[in-house]
């Protein structure tokens, strides 16, 4: 009987990683349309390329050695046969759910961080080079990262973050702020888009050609994030972890709605008009700010917080901007900015007890550690590929549109004029 | 024979059309063009950058009429076009040698 | 041992919640899509808005008080820090799910009642008009008649509507028809779009410009509605819900396919051509027929309740057409009048009898009620806002598209020349 | 206690079917959007209304008959009551979950096998014709095969496929090539695209209209599938069953992944070029290729049998464009030759042992029954509809775009100039 | 030299082409226009509602010839986009004063 | 008054209209065209077919001018749209014998 309830349990947290994860890969999606959106006609065929391969690629790597990075101590072998029989090989404990259901929900946050990047460095950069980008960031960058959070291991053997009161509970700092750092330190080598910039440095609005695909990217997000956060309680066959989840769930609605108030208000302001992709943006940047703590706050708060979120992105879009720091998504504020306001906001209202929780200094420390690795990892990565390959198409290329240079085709062959 | 090339603003383009059927104009043809003139464009925001809209959308309506209808049509136009804001338009008038109507092979007026 | 199994149910029935509402707010991006691709591309940008925004304001609002008027009595303070407690404060009962999964499947509905509005209003309504009343709209109006309905609360103190014999399943009436019914309101003040008639008064087809958009919003809207029916019965961790539920989800389907099919036969017939935009309504009508009562009828029923939805949408659609009515999406057709069908279908199936049911008398009472106290409400609302601000655009910026004017932003700026 | 226990594997996994049911619902969805976008703009329309009205055909045909056929050994009228009971009327043990959520599980899948069809004879077929041969598909082609392999009767009551070492996990075969295989008949009798061979049969070009819904589409596929190979593994209310959905999930997704790298590499080694629509044939490839048996490999097995599938799609669309098997989407190479495909690989991971599996040998004659059922009777249906009505539109229609002639209404009315 | 403007049936486009190209004409200029003719739009309906199709869609071509090609090529339009049904077009004919290749600086006829 | 038609690269279109308006040209319409010449198109490969892309696009820029300025924004075209590359265009000339500006009636050179 014990043995029956046992069993339920594992099926049903089973079943509810299951459904997280499908929620998470599509998320995959999501990242896709916004970009096709955001980005010019002439570059949407080669960012769709870019999306579905690098998921492919993120899918692939985390396999092959990813996950054993994190989790498994680096086990390759053992590891590759085990995650289909009842519990990962040489796992302490028995598992209380299928260790083939955890590596799939670990799997598709993988790929949303590398999402990230292709973003920021779109309309500009060699498809080749960027997947190859691709295959070290989910193989080992953000795999080590995550073996130092979620998977408990030392920073270089030299301390552990959780014992400095570290806590992120789904990511806004592991997978967000990771993507960001990874994405910043590409486009810092990439530099701007052709025309960006005027000849005396003031950046120029260079529209995105869809806008309907991108607010349809931004709901297929805006929905995944139920299971990437929701997924991150790690158990629902309780009462307490189900009203856990329950309220995870809440608030991350609750972020996203207020981020997007937040932005839309903001900009409302700032430029006079309802300016759609900063509203867009706000409901990411809601939901990337309550990720770090999405079970402890009410859901007044929730929406507080991703109303800072919102108000928050705005700003960081303008600046960078200004920086000339160019990313046509503003994939680095919403990911990276945020990612690091949401790990701050932990604190408010998880603080470090006996229990768990998290300070203002673990956080900080975490943020730093998470993003010094992560972006010189990339830069080095990064400028590595510049130097050997290029990782930027030629000025001509650029002008005509990558679609045609690096794919051979027309997102919208029919459409389009000139 | 004439041929007359009006550019004109978009939502003129029915009133336009009505008038020409009006003094029996049967055919015409009509191209969408971007206009540059002494109606500025603007400046719009996005994401807190700056873009010109420089070049405004226009309509351009071709219409060949044999001589004796140039005067009446360039009226017909000018004065359907005419919203009496800057950026109504011109009216350019050139010289046909020939016209040839494909289906028949009808030269001339009998082509118009 | 009992407890464990009363765990396991609360967390089955949790997450079954959650999976449901997940579905239902994922149909905010099939109304956005839907409406999207009915409008002409230069009103496209300021849909969008609309659909994120209303959203926004819909699950912030309805957290700020229409949940507590709803179903809390009106007692606000106890109830923000409530729900995410074990149970809501002050219940009488220990909850069986979640609270909180509760209120994230009920904001969703809300969200879903003020989407109705924006495409019926659509091309011609100022942004921000719109976004007032959907303050008030989900803050107020639809939390009052759900306290009538679903919350058990007399009307104005004077009679109890399921005493008499009303019963609403899903929300046909209550949520599908309220929308309509707020929308048609709006839609008589506003007037119709300029050029919808011509001099003499016939009306003159105004084509929506991307029926792709159109198609993937039909398509996300109806695999939403299974979590909208199949999460209303409320429970599922037993033989009988979970019956229950597998039969609603079965009939749901049916019905949107049966609505479909007549919707295409009827078309065909009048007009002599497969008008996708009518099927892709039919199968609307067909969803929202069914939702009144979708656990009693039999798939061949429920196909034929569909069915009678998608006929009557392409009537109704036809004949509001004439009468000036001015719905560019077909809101008020799809919700309104087959909300009103599917309620009167209720009886047919799931008379009324000692255990609860339906009578004619019932659901005509339950009927005129949320339709009066909604449509007058709201035209109140809208009046207000009318004299004060203004609701319509100028003729100017109607002509331009109300992107440029609302939303300083094409949504395909690439793609139109004119 | 134990009825306790019973009742909550019968909810979960009554559950589990409508959330996986609801999942391939969604890939009708997925169908329709690939295809929309792999087609002309000017036949858009058109392939959207046969996408939305094949599968209101199929969930009715095969709910009037299809079903029964297939399971219910044909007993129409105790059959259509009884799924809406606890147990199909006449069934001999207890229902183990909700037999409506059974029948909502099945009946998507044959709409899926439809979906197959409508894209290879896209752009010339007649939509009414289309739509005859859907009843007749949906209501008996499919739904006979269907018997003789899941629903365990001898083929025509010569010899029972399971007893000669069949195996077909989730339809590799008995859905996706029997689709393919109706396509083929079709596509043959129906003749290529105008302009789709020069003079001296060269095959021509013709791009599709818009690349991000096609691609869309294909990650509303892929996230389907999770439902279409997970829910076949028909529990999941134990340790044993929900470790097998785990490995199904994550298997899916690696072969996805591997199908869409093996395409994208072999394309660029072929045309030198990153082409989007090939890579996006190869994910999908990489799961037809896993669907026949996605339980047993390895995740890195699941990757190459998915590669496999990857690199065997490019290579047939290739051929059969050669072979002027004009199909514009790649629907027959995708699920017809990587069907196979799929079949075959079965006896690799799970070989015929006395607990069951596959052989090649039952694997081949089952491949060959489906493949010559299908074929042949939708040849024979093709060929009546051709005799009688015709099945393609007149060559002026074809080249002004099958949108006006049998829809009357353009997909995008204010994009294309020509 | 003169330039031709022969308005046709998209569906010509190819055709006109090639024999354009087969008598030696190695430039020429498209632009997708609307026409407005004898050849009547037509009248389709949209969610019950009826909705006139007045502007046909149709291709300009533009082509700049010397003075001995020119009757040649008003032939090679006219005979390649002939269809026999309404609605085949009309080709017009102006005097070019001036033309000049922006690449080398060529005028005359040497610019063609 | 002369029309001056120019056929440019579309890249160069902001260089054009910024020479145009360093020497006082106030006013221009500006289409999207597709151009066959010299400047071969390329065949490009789609799921193992080729498709051949002929037309190039190309950007027309109308300007009419009165005589005295007709030499001059000939030159500015023409050096502004000059990439040195095969395909940078034509420039047309054609004599306008009538021009009116659609707000005000002007005609003739006023009317520019
Ligand atoms: N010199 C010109 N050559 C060609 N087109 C012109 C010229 N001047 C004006 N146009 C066209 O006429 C349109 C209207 O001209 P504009 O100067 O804005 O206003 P108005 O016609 O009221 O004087 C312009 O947008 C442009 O398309
Ligand atoms: N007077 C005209 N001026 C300019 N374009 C014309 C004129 N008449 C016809 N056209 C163009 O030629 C096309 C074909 O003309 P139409 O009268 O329909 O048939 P047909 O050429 O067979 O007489 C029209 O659609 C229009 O684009
Ligand atoms: N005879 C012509 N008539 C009309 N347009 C022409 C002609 N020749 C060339 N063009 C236009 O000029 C463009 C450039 O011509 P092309 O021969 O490719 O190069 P170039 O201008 O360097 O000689 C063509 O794409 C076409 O649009």
């Amino acid at each position: 009987m014990e043995n029956s309830i046992f069993e339920l349990q594992y099926a049903l947290d089973t079943f509810y990683f299951l459904v997280c994860g499908a929620l998470v890969m599509w998320m995959a999606a999501g990242f896709s349309m916004l970009e096709a959106g955001l980005v010019r006609s002439k570059n949407t065929t080669e960012i769709l390329t870019k999306n579905v391969a690098l998921y492919s690629v993120a899918c692939t790597m985390y396999m092959v050695c990813g996950y054993s990075i994190m989790y498994g101590g680096g086990d390759f072998t053992a590891f590759l046969g085990g995650i289909t029989a009842d519990g990962v090989a040489g796992a302490d404990e028995p598992a209380t759910y299928a260790p083939s259901a955890d590596f799939f929900f670990q799997v598709v946050f993988v790929a949303t961080a590398m999402s990230i990047v292709s973003g920021a460095v779109a309309e500009r950069m060699k498809l080749w080079a960027f997947l190859a980008f691709a295959v070290v960031m989910t193989a080992f960058i953000y795999p080590m990262e995550g073996a130092w959070t979620w998977g408990g291991q030392p920073v270089f053997g030299m301390y552990t973050l959780g014992d400095l009161g570290f806590s992120d509970f789904a990511g806004s700092g592991i997978v967000h702020m990771a993507g960001a750092a990874a994405a910043l330190a590409g486009v810092i080598l990439l530099g701007a888009r052709a025309g960006k910039y005027t000849a005396d440095g003031k950046p120029k609005a260079i529209p995105g050609a869809n806008l309907p695909l991108a607010t349809l990217g931004t709901f297929i997000l805006w929905l995944g994030w139920f299971g990437f956060n929701g997924g991150s309680v790690l158990a629902t066959a309780s009462v307490e972890s189900a009203n856990s989840v329950a309220v995870v769930f809440m608030n991350t609605n609750a972020a996203a709605a207020g981020g997007l108030i937040g932005a839309l208000i903001l900009a409302h302001f700032l430029f006079g008009k309802a300016d759609l992709t900063m509203a867009l943006n706000g409901a990411l940047a809601g939901l990337v700010a309550i990720t770090a703590e999405p079970s402890t706050p009410t859901p007044l708060l929730a929406t507080l917080f991703g109303a800072a979120g919102g108000v928050l992105v705005v700003l960081s879009i303008v600046t960078l901007d200004k920086l000339k720091i160019d990313d046509p998504v503003g994939a680095i504020s919403v990911h990276g900015v945020v990612g690091f306001l949401g790990l701050m906001l932990v604190p408010v209202t998880n603080p470090l007890t006996a229990d768990g929780g998290a300070s203002f200094s673990g956080q900080l420390i975490g943020a730093l550690t998470i993003f010094v690795w992560v972006f010189a990892a990339s830069f080095v990565v990064w400028f590595a590929l510049k130097a050997i390959f290029g990782i930027r198409v030629s000025a001509e290329d650029e002008y005509e549109g990558v679609d045609m240079s690096e794919c051979g085709l027309e997102a919208y062959p029919e459409f389009t004029n000139a | 024979m004439q041929l007359i090339t009006a550019i004109i603003k978009p939502f003129k383009i029915d009133d336009v059309r009505d008038a020409l059927s009006g003094i029996g104009i049967q055919g015409m043809t009509v191209t969408e063009v971007k206009g540059f003139g002494r109606q500025k464009g603007h400046t719009e925001l996005y994401r807190g950058a700056e873009y010109n809209v420089d070049f405004l959308p226009k309509i351009k309506i071709e219409v060949a009429v044999t001589n004796d209808l140039l005067d009446q049509t360039i009226e017909a136009i000018a004065q359907s076009a005419n919203s009496g804001k800057v950026g109504d338009g011109k009216i350019f008038v050139v010289e046909l040698s020939q016209v040839i109507r494909i289906r028949t092979g009808e030269t001339g007026e009998d082509a118009i």
